[in-house]
């Protein structure tokens, strides 16, 4: 019989995090695949000072900062791409609320690539020479910074290069577009860099916008890049990258999109958002609800629909999906 | 030639133009994205256009993507991989030819800010800025890997600065051999386009100058809006203004009119 | 138009290979994926003196290894797994004509990942405290030997490790089970070290089971692991990596994996096998003759062939992905 | 209790015992893999069984794989990756609870030599073996890795040696705290089973000691087929013979008789 680690989102928050608790997502695009639904729920438990690894930020950072739930962040990219800036955590930061510790994009992937692979640090032949490298936020009274990213002498050539320090969060909350109940995930679109994520956390805990039969695994063997033996447990959550993107399933919602990163450009349009969006809903229809049915619809019928079309027969139906994981709890 | 064009379009396409055909580019989003699908629409159909996501072969449709995994990106792509392969195997790894990259503040050499505003210097310990940023993003790569790169910037003095408060992506440090010395694997900024004209580094001392002006600017409306005393190269040149090739082409790719705004 | 990269494997080796390159091929399993033909191929061209990186041994070393055609080699597994040792490399090493250069399988996927990124170095974990580090077959004279596998000190802890040297081979032939005319290509099956040894090569040569229209990548992108953008030269080659496995496409010809070993057990054995299965046939469908058409049918109808289910649609037919190869000479 | 059953599969069974319900478990082809999934079938169904090669979730069909890609294992994969993957990110990592491993020598401080055979020790100067074995594969990383591995091994006198001409998968080294300096993640070599019995590390010395034989053998046939006077630990008992639970269990796995032959 297959394992089945399906639980409610509620559930995997009260199980698998805590305060002041290294928590990564993100590890996907401002306007992409993050499973934001997770870090709502965070909020609804009032998570605290967690110190957030996010690849590049999410609305989910923009909405965990702005809501005081972060102290700590490291990323590689702190806006919202075409959205612009992304005020909560940018204000956050100027407030001095988050202490960001900055670094690129590539040097985050190889942060948890270095993690994955459990190395004690990582070759940087990027970052070097520049302020990542001098200027430390986790240590700002040292510069020019030696810690951060130290030097190091390539034993083949004796050239100097750098080093980055390897990333283990506590938990990654990872998005993906289709998961069994074993935990085999399929994403659709760039993986930017979920599939080191999956390998450097302590915990993966995967949302999945659907469930399918383990069929569709054994069928795509190649496309399972996160293999459920090394996933704790998989949340039903359609929707769980809203307002962003996710390849396939749903386009980003441009109108909630901005809406919510006005909202999160004060402390009163954050208390709104977060009575308005985070704490209005009981259950996951509840959530649906929120977005609204006829969006949904919409988002659902974009350009990129066909991607999901080779997967829909092992698609489980809502129902089905709500059911297994009620199965699961009990 | 056509005169019926922003200030913005002259920049992306006098930024398209610097993108050969057959070429391996990185483009971000927003400006440098339509430079280049400008270049792809029209004078380089061969270029192999990247993301930083690793989105290859794709082309935008329905309008300038919102992100490297907007699905108007993803629509058509005919290989997603991830950062690690886009950023590390193909642009830090020195194979890819040219990146584009934008900037809030730039310097006379090249050092490009993305990352904060402070009031005056940073001093000795870091602080918060008094603005906040988008950070590094994949710029920093790019400026550390790409065989060349570009630099998109609109033309203001307090963008035009003697020297970055914070180096975000390095172009030539503080001059002279000072790249070199690092050993980076690309070769540093071989142009900053902006909307008033065109820059490029002097070959010995990599300091900026003035290279080319667009026909609605001159050189003295660059120097009001250049922070430090910028040098002339020795055939500073008008740039030719597009054609109408280069703005139907400019104009099929921004379909949502972004640069005509 | 897209481009059209299909070329003859007679003429992909005339281009791109010479006498004395470092050249890669086998980066799948000893079993599995491995542009086999392509080593036939180079010994019809009489090709010698190569350097051989093989993440693991194949049919193909064994049998380079057998004829002559290899001086020296690297790899992290020399044998054929279930069909026991390799004879001819096995031979070839015993007699001082080829040089072996032992990792292990680890080692080599990331001396291959440096490659890919260009790094100087790359922490080593493993190998290390072991003869893989002390005893260094290209520099024999030289025990311990501190060059192969050096150790250097990690910035962070102070603790020491090793690191090893990149792997940047001249040319890459790589078997996929899929490919368009751009070089598009999707792999059935572990991709083993194919993805990475696909960035670390100079060039890459792509040997396909069968070529599918483009649409077919548009359909699965993430499954493209291999873009056109890195790729030479696309040769549509059925049955490449015969006698060993394409998951999908064919099984093992158990009977033939015995028979070549065999015969690469002894130079006249060698001897014959080159007459026979290597010089023997003009062109792609004398190879497929040389097969046998009732073998490729049995071969064909294994238990994995349903993997290749969702791909059908979009295979050119024979004639068609023969006439392309023509058309792309003219 | 059965009786009717062979040596290599009383080692299979051996081996087999001593994986765990739930653990990441690496196995090889050949006996290790047999081992392994003897275990999924009869008492480890929640083992999570991988190779090399980035196979994940797969039970072989239609009889024992001939290789990590063989199509009989490929068959009903969940997942496929890579070697970068599997011994990298799970083995090397310390991620893995368990592997299985072969070996063409082993001494006894558990150092395995699959590279090869050479007349007398090598010297100071590398020369090709006398015999070439078929190298490291991936049982160097599972050796320096998994949080402990087991090794099958014929016992035989020319392969249980003082000590291996080549080190290829590290056991213990030189013994006591040799290994431990060296950092690995993993804990090293927790048992060797034998076609006679099974060794077993003194905690302090790490020398393998025998721990117990089976019901077929005895302490005087194995120290015959040792080639170092090896020690007894305080209590060597005989090994429980297998069920006939077991014994169906694992011939289900050998459908094709390996073991029987």
């Amino acid at each position: 019989m297959p394992l089945n680690k399906l639980i409610t989102l509620a559930e995997a928050v009260r199980q698998h995090t805590w305060d002041g608790m290294q928590y990564a997502s993100g590890a996907a695009l401002p306007v992409g695949s993050d499973a934001i639904a997770f870090g709502r729920e965070l909020l609804r438990q009032q998570r605290r000072g967690l110190h957030a690894i996010f690849h590049a930020n999410t609305q989910q950072l923009n909405l965990l900062a702005a809501a005081g739930a972060v102290t700590q962040a490291e990323c590689g990219f702190s806006g919202l791409e075409g959205f612009g800036f992304a005020n909560g955590l940018r204000r956050a930061i100027e407030q001095g609320k988050v202490v960001l510790e900055d670094f690129s994009n590539l040097a985050m992937a190889l942060r948890l690539l270095a993690g994955a692979l459990n190395w004690p640090f990582v070759p940087a032949t990027v970052n070097i020479g520049s302020d990542l490298q001098y200027r430390r936020a986790f240590e700002p009274n040292v510069h020019p910074n030696p810690n951060k990213i130290p030097s190091l002498t390539d034993p083949f050539s004796g050239r100097q290069i750098g080093a980055f320090a390897p990333l283990r969060p506590d938990l990654a909350a990872i998005h993906v577009t289709l998961a069994d109940q074993e935990g085999n995930a399929i994403m659709l679109g760039t993986e930017w860099s979920r599939f080191e994520l999956s390998r450097a956390a302590k915990r993966v805990v995967l949302l999945a916008d659907a469930i399918v039969h383990t069929d569709c695994m054994r069928q795509y063997p190649n496309l399972v890049r996160i293999p459920g033996i090394i996933v704790e447990a998989v949340v039903y959550c359609p929707f769980a990258a809203w307002p962003q993107a996710s390849p396939g399933m749903y386009d980003v919602d441009e109108a909630h999109m901005k809406a919510m990163n006005q909202a999160l450009g004060s402390d009163d349009g954050t208390a709104a958002y977060v009575r308005d969006y985070v704490e209005s809903y009981a259950d996951l229809d509840g959530y649906l609800d929120l977005i609204g049915r006829e969006r949904i619809a919409e988002l659902s019928h974009g350009a990129t629909a066909f991607l999901l079309d080779p997967y829909r027969r092992w698609l489980l139906p809502h129902a089905e999906a709500l059911a297994m994981t009620t199965a699961a709890r009990a | 030639m056509s005169t019926d064009y922003r200030r913005q379009e002259m920049m992306a396409i006098a930024t398209g133009r610097e993108i050969r055909d057959g070429e391996l580019a990185i483009f971000g989003v927003g400006l440098s994205m339509l430079a280049g699908y400008f270049a792809q629409a029209h004078h380089a159909p061969r270029v192999r256009a990247m993301t930083e996501g690793g989105v290859y072969g794709a082309t935008p449709v329905g309008g300038l993507p919102w992100g490297i995994e907007c699905n108007r990106l993803a629509v058509n792509a005919m290989s997603f991989t991830s950062a690690l392969d886009a950023l590390g195997c193909l642009v830090a790894s020195g194979r890819c030819d040219v990146g584009i990259i934008g900037a809030a503040q730039v310097d006379r050499f090249g050092n490009v800010n993305t990352t904060g505003i402070w009031d005056g210097p940073i001093g000795a310990s870091y602080r918060p800025p008094k603005t906040r940023l988008t950070g590094a993003g994949g710029a920093n790569d790019i400026a550390c890997g790409a065989k060349r790169y570009l630099i998109m910037v609109s033309h203001e003095p307090k963008r035009f600065v003697d020297r970055v408060s914070y180096i975000t992506s390095p172009g030539y440090l503080d001059g002279g051999d000072a790249r070199e010395q690092l050993g980076f694997v690309g070769s540093g900024p071989s142009a900053i386009i902006t909307t008033l004209g065109i820059l490029r580094p002097d070959p010995q001392t990599h300091e900026f100058q003035l290279d080319a002006y667009f026909a609605f600017s001159g050189i003295e409306e660059i120097l009001a809006n250049t922070g430090w005393d910028l040098k002339m190269a020795a055939d500073v040149r008008v740039v030719p203004e597009p054609s109408a090739e280069e703005l139907a082409a400019l104009r099929r790719v921004d379909e949502t009119g972004m640069l005509r705004r």
